[in-house]
């Protein structure tokens, strides 16, 4: 398992920083009164150049940035320094030298990005006292370098590939006719129930996938649950009403609901009117379904997908007009309103696992399974790690402590 | 080729940024493939303006219910769309952003759109005041748990909270209604969001995976059925 | 149209005539204002909508009506607008042709010019055949390829913040500060950042978290322990919905604070 | 005194308003006890009148001051006069209208007990807001204060937090004159002090970054320091676990401000007739949820009544 340690520069910055602090007392009291600091105004404040000018490549990236560090100038000290600020320079292929960064004093570091693979570069360090100034020696010319491996991500790839795994084996497994046991989930044993309804009074269902577009996972996941529903609504007379935001979920919606009733053997049923642009406005696209659901009086809603504020906003209208609600999203922010305002609520990952559920393929629901994996990993290291993390906090069990850290370095986010 | 070639390219797409996050070389890629979604976007736009102005042109020509007002989603559309793309009356001409301060369209932002959007907003506060006189009852127990934890929060937030618990001496002064308000807060709130999160990070990652796999299609070519 | 209807229309009208001509003589004795029959017509304007959008409360009616569909096709052509110059002119425009980048005025870096950008432009002409009889279903190659990218970028997003983050942030100790059990007792008291309210958190964090996931498990059946933990979970995301909803509820209060305030202030002039 | 929550009921207006609300919900209550529901247009009154109400006739509830303000409070009171405090404006105008009212108050208490009060910002777009606040606080209601001598403004660097990590050690170099270019060494507020050690406490309004957190990790812990912070509602719970320990004191929000402004008004009642928008924004919220709590009881009640009557029914 590998660890991070700190580096040198830390600890020595510290050992600077540790040396500066003791010698405050003296400067203090060497302290020039204000007639003194006028004159030394007009005096030449020397300072010493910046020392150990050292450029490295700057790891796992495209060979577009070199780090550049150094030993702060002996007088740019904490507190009483006479280094006001440096000034990084930078010759591209051995060119002109010119200023490129103005840092603060106490600086020892500079990451130099957006270069180019194939130029070289050298840089010195400039130290500036109020009227003085002294240069580092410059670097050899380098060149950034580019890897061809996140190597930090390898524990990121190795989670992914686990959990990913998972779902291959249970899709499989599923495949091969193993049985799979897959809980009820209100939310969704509700959605023939609510279609029933729809048809029983005639009126229409009405479908909000959110107010995102078709780059949020969100949408996506709304889309999926539509070609399901529709499947089912194809199946009866009834007309289905899908206001919507984004002119791409618009051209994404049709397409489902097309394929939807052509697999249902009823593709003279659809019609394009079906699914309807409004704006791209929030509020204003919140405004027209608003009024749609107040003159329309729809008997089923289905809100389901990314919301915002508009949550809310669109549940209650939606009660009050007496729909069943079957909502749904992953922002925990929105889910307090749809629980208190609908009928069925889908919780997160319900959400995303609706439409392989409503499928009921045995591959689908394989998938669900796969994704338990990763739950059971995850309690599974929350164990390990809140017993850990106690016992190298209370009792300092060294053991406990590299634990702790070795979990914390696998689940870190690079 | 009508359904192999979308799921073909879904799958290429799909993978390809997966493993790019663990190329440097390719890991501008990302970037990229947003800004193209962001194009073709836009160019979906003729796709959703021409079905607004079709609907609209439709109400009115056969005169459907409430067909007058078609009249001024069509004008109000129209107008905003000569005045943004010609930048007419921008004081910076042709380069400046088209929302310049002293621009028609910055004006018809301000005057129409901007109050128009604040009180669509603003109806949340009515909103939530049913849906807390409806929802918060003590049906059952799941019920009573939310009710409490929303009433405590919401007592928290008044100055009625500490008059009535103000008297907790120090060592019991989680017992105070603020202080217990932001324990609720910091503890069982949190432990909740976070469970819902991780669920939803695994959510994704299976429904991305059925995707790509192309085992899920409903947008595609429909079911192999 | 009905009498009433006619009646309350005018009234109206005559309101907002008004209004329009008191608001500009209030105006014009301000020095500091240019326009005043443009501002006064402006803040008439707003604040007309203003109410029409409230009177949805009571009920549909017309003048909601007409504030929805002004604001659906204003608000349509707005993102239109602003699509078409920072995507299109802004983003795509300098990155394939000097000559157009120069008629918008945008800065032309020949250095950033990258062809791939051509990928977009052919899918989003490919999208427009959508409208088409024989050739719509090519728009699915596009759609195929929006899929592929939000399938595979939110992958590893989600699987990043939402899984691996939060999983490791909780991680934490059962027991805070602790110094031994002579020192806890001897401390032991009730405050609110006391040593026992900050335990007993961290245990409802790790319980929680965990009850939590019990509860979104799929493939078993929730009962027995596994049903009572998950039941536990059940709980612990009640509390979490009740607890946020609360707490938006102060910021949700402040919006329609300030759409009053427009109305008493900035239009009728009532506060100062 | 616990309660008496209401101070300013000089007002007719508010008088009427508070019994037509109250009296409104006794109405409804009573129908709850017959297990008659409230229509849901009901309620959209009782809330527009709740919040218009208390803005046409100013109304303040006076607030509680939670632990966490009453400790700001305290400190700043406890204070001898002279002690030397650090405001920073950390906050652009977006987040102005929920933070400034809390800078404004801690202005006022510090000039009412005559502390000498450094002002400064690390947002660019607070150097506005300051010299406002300045005007408003400083310059109207203390016209005796001296600039230089009772207090100071030294305005914006940038750097963010790497201003906090040389002023934790010089103030000098890193302010060497105030904003009106008075050279720090002329400045009598700074008689004395080198650094961020030798101030007697730093308050700092924002939530954003570099903000309240910043001040903590860059100052108040390496120099030992006495940090309090202000920041948006939002962006207060997770500002709890540094209390008490790194942030002596924290106020959250619009309600933070008003209750310490309550606090002020207890302590030095001059302050009763100055504006406090703290308080006076929080009329329409406090009044607001108050009709929001009421309404959820009379939802219990009505579900409870119909309830029993269901259950007297089927026997």
């Amino acid at each position: 398992m590998r660890c991070r340690q700190p580096g040198h520069t830390p600890l020595l910055l510290l050992a600077l920083i540790l040396l500066f602090v003791s010698t405050d007392v003296c400067v203090a009291q060497s302290e020039p009164d204000p007639a003194g600091s006028l004159m030394a105004d007009t005096a030449r404040v020397t300072v010493a150049p910046p020392t150990s000018v050292i450029v490295t490549d700057h790891k796992y990236d495209n060979g577009d940035a070199l780090e550049l560090s150094w030993v702060p100038s002996i007088d740019d000290r904490i507190p009483g320094g006479k280094v006001v600020r440096y000034q990084v320079y930078r010759s591209v292929n051995e060119g002109e030298y010119l200023p490129i960064q103005e840092l603060l004093p106490g600086s020892n570091f500079f990451l130099d990005e957006s270069l180019h693979r194939d130029s070289v570069y050298s840089y010195y360090v400039t130290a500036y006292s109020r009227n003085d100034s002294a240069m580092s020696v410059a670097t050899a010319p380098v060149s950034p370098q580019r890897e061809w491996l996140h190597v930090d991500r390898a524990w990121l790839f190795v989670i992914a590939l686990i959990i990913s795994l998972a779902v291959f084996y249970f899709i499989r497994a599923a495949r091969k006719g193993e049985d799979l046991f897959i809980r009820k989930i209100a939310g969704l044993e509700a959605v023939d129930e609510a279609i029933g309804r729809a048809t029983e009074m005639g009126r229409p269902i009405l479908y909000i996938p959110g107010i995102l577009d078709m780059d949020d996972v969100q949408t996506l996941a709304a889309i999926t649950i539509l070609g399901r529903v529709a499947r089912t609504v194809a199946d009866y007379e009834i007309q289905v009403r899908m206001p919507v935001s984004r002119s791409l979920v618009m051209t994404a919606a049709r397409e489902t609901i097309k394929t939807a009733y052509q697999t249902a053997g009823r593709p003279d049923s659809y019609s394009d009117d079906m699914v309807q642009y409004v704006t791209d406005e929030q509020f204003g696209y919140v405004a027209a379904v608003d009024g749609i659901m107040v003159r329309e009086k729809p008997a089923t809603v289905f809100l389901l997908g990314a919301f915002f504020a508009e949550s809310l906003i669109l549940a209650e209208t939606g009660n009050s007009i007496n729909a069943i609600q079957i909502a749904g999203t992953a922002r925990p922010a929105q889910l307090p309103f749809f629980i208190a305002a609908c009928d069925f609520t889908l919780i997160g990952e319900e959400l995303f696992a609706a439409s392989a559920y409503l499928s009921g393929e045995p591959k689908q629901l394989g998938s669900l399974k796969g994704q338990d994996v990763g739950k059971f990993i995850a309690m599974v290291v929350i164990i390990i790690g809140v017993i850990a993390a106690t016992l190298a906090q209370a009792w300092e069990v060294p053991f406990m402590q590299q634990v702790y850290d070795a979990l914390t370095f696998v689940f870190s986010t690079q | 080729m009508r359904r192999e070639v979308p799921l073909a390219i879904t799958f290429f797409v799909g993978t390809l940024l997966i493993i790019s996050v663990f190329l440097p070389p390719a890991e501008g890629l990302g970037e990229d493939f947003t800004v193209f979604f962001d194009i073709i976007a836009v160019f979906a736009f003729f796709l959703g303006g021409g079905n607004l102005v079709r609907v609209h042109l439709t109400k009115l020509s056969r005169r459907k219910e409430d067909w007058p007002y078609s009249i001024v989603t069509l004008l109000g559309f129209a107008l905003m769309l000569v005045v943004g793309l010609f930048k007419l009356g921008n004081p910076g001409g042709i380069a400046a952003s088209p929302t310049t301060d002293g621009s028609y369209f910055q004006s018809i932002f301000d005057s129409v759109l901007l109050p128009l959007g604040a009180t669509m907003y603003s109806l949340l506060a009515f909103f939530v005041a049913s849906a807390s006189y409806r929802a918060f009852r003590a049906k059952n127990r799941e019920a009573t748990i939310l009710l409490v934890a929303a009433f405590i929060i919401l007592l928290g937030r008044t100055p009625f909270g500490m008059a009535l618990t103000g008297f907790i001496p120090e060592q019991f002064d989680l017992f105070q209604v603020p202080n217990l308000a932001v324990w609720i807060m910091n503890f069982p709130n949190l432990a909740g969001q976070r469970a819902i999160m991780i669920g939803i990070g695994l959510g994704v990652v299976s429904m991305s995976l059925r995707l790509i796999l192309g085992i899920e299609r409903t947008y595609l070519g429909g079911d192999e059925r | 149209m009905k009498r009433s209807s006619v009646i309350i229309l005018s009234v109206v009208v005559l309101l907002f005539l008004a209004s329009w001509l008191w608001k500009a003589s209030t105006l014009s004795s301000d020095p500091g204002i240019v326009n005043a029959w443009g501002q006064a017509f402006g803040i008439t304007l707003a604040a007309f909508l203003t109410l029409a959008i409230l009177s949805f409360l009571y009920r549909d009616n017309p003048f909601y009506k007409f504030a929805e569909h002004l604001f659906v096709g204003v608000s349509a052509a707005f993102w239109m607008v602003m699509g078409f110059w920072s995507t299109i002119v802004g983003n795509l425009v300098p990155r394939l042709s000097e000559g157009l980048s120069s008629f918008f005025k945008v800065p032309f870096d020949r250095f950033a010019v990258n062809y791939f950008y051509f990928i977009p432009v052919i899918l989003g002409i490919l999208l427009l055949l959508r409208l088409s009889r024989d050739a719509g279903w090519i728009a699915r190659w596009p759609l195929a390829f929006i899929v592929g990218t939000t399938a595979g970028l939110n992958f590893i997003r989600y699987l990043r913040s939402d899984f691996i983050e939060q999983v490791s942030s909780t991680f934490v100790p059962l027991l805070v500060g602790w110094q031994g059990f002579g020192h806890f007792l001897d401390n032991l008291d009730l405050s609110a950042t006391g040593q026992l309210a900050l335990t007993v958190g961290n245990w409802v964090i790790s319980l929680g978290v965990f009850c939590g996931l019990v509860y979104f498990f799929f493939s078993k059946a929730h009962t027995g322990v596994f049903g009572a933990a998950s039941r536990v979970g059940i709980w612990v995301l009640m509390i979490t919905f009740g607890a946020s909803f609360g707490y938006t509820v102060m910021g949700r209060i402040s919006l329609l604070v300030g759409r009053i305030t427009f109305l008493f202030k900035d239009w009728l002039g009532l506060i100062s | 005194m616990t309660w008496a929550p209401l101070v300013s009921m000089s007002n007719l207006g508010v008088v009427i308003s508070l019994a037509v609300i109250g009296g409104g919900l006794l109405w409804l209550l009573y129908r709850s006890l017959l297990a008659k529901e409230v229509d849901r247009r009901v309620i959209f009154l009782f809330i527009l009148v709740s919040v218009a109400a208390p803005l046409l006739f100013p109304m303040t509830f006076e607030e509680q001051a939670t632990p966490v303000v009453k400790a700001i409070f305290d400190k700043i009171e406890s204070l001898p006069e002279g002690s030397r405090v650090l405001i920073s404006f950390d906050f652009d105008p977006a987040m102005a209208p929920e933070v400034q009212p809390m800078a404004n108050v801690v202005t006022q208490h510090c000039m009412v007990k005559g502390h000498k009060v450094i002002f400064m910002c690390l947002f660019a777009t607070g150097q506005a807001l300051l010299t406002q606040s300045l005007e408003l606080i400083v310059s109207e209601q203390f016209p005796d204060k001296v600039d230089g001598i009772d207090y100071v403004n030294i305005g914006y660097k940038a750097g963010n937090e790497g201003v906090l990590n040389v002023i934790v050690s010089d103030f000098k170099k890193m302010f060497p004159t105030d904003v009106n270019s008075v050279p720090y060494d002329s400045i009598g507020v700074f008689k004395g002090i080198r650094s961020c050690k030798d101030l007697d406490m730093v308050f700092t309004i924002g939530g954003g970054k570099p903000g309240v957190k910043e001040w903590v990790l860059f100052v108040g812990d390496p120099g030992r320091v006495p940090v309090a912070g202000g920041v948006a509602a939002v962006v207060a719970p997770q500002m709890y676990p540094y209390y008490p320990k790194q942030l002596f004191g924290i106020m959250g929000g619009i309600k933070g401000a008003a209750e310490y402004e309550s606090e002020l008004r207890k302590t030095y009642p001059q302050f009763h007739d100055v504006d406090a928008p703290g308080l006076r924004m929080m009329g329409p919220q406090t009044l607001a949820h108050m009709v929001i709590m009421a309404f959820i009881v009379l939802g219990n009640v009505s579900f409870i009544v119909q309830k029993r009557r269901d259950r007297r029914r089927k026997r």
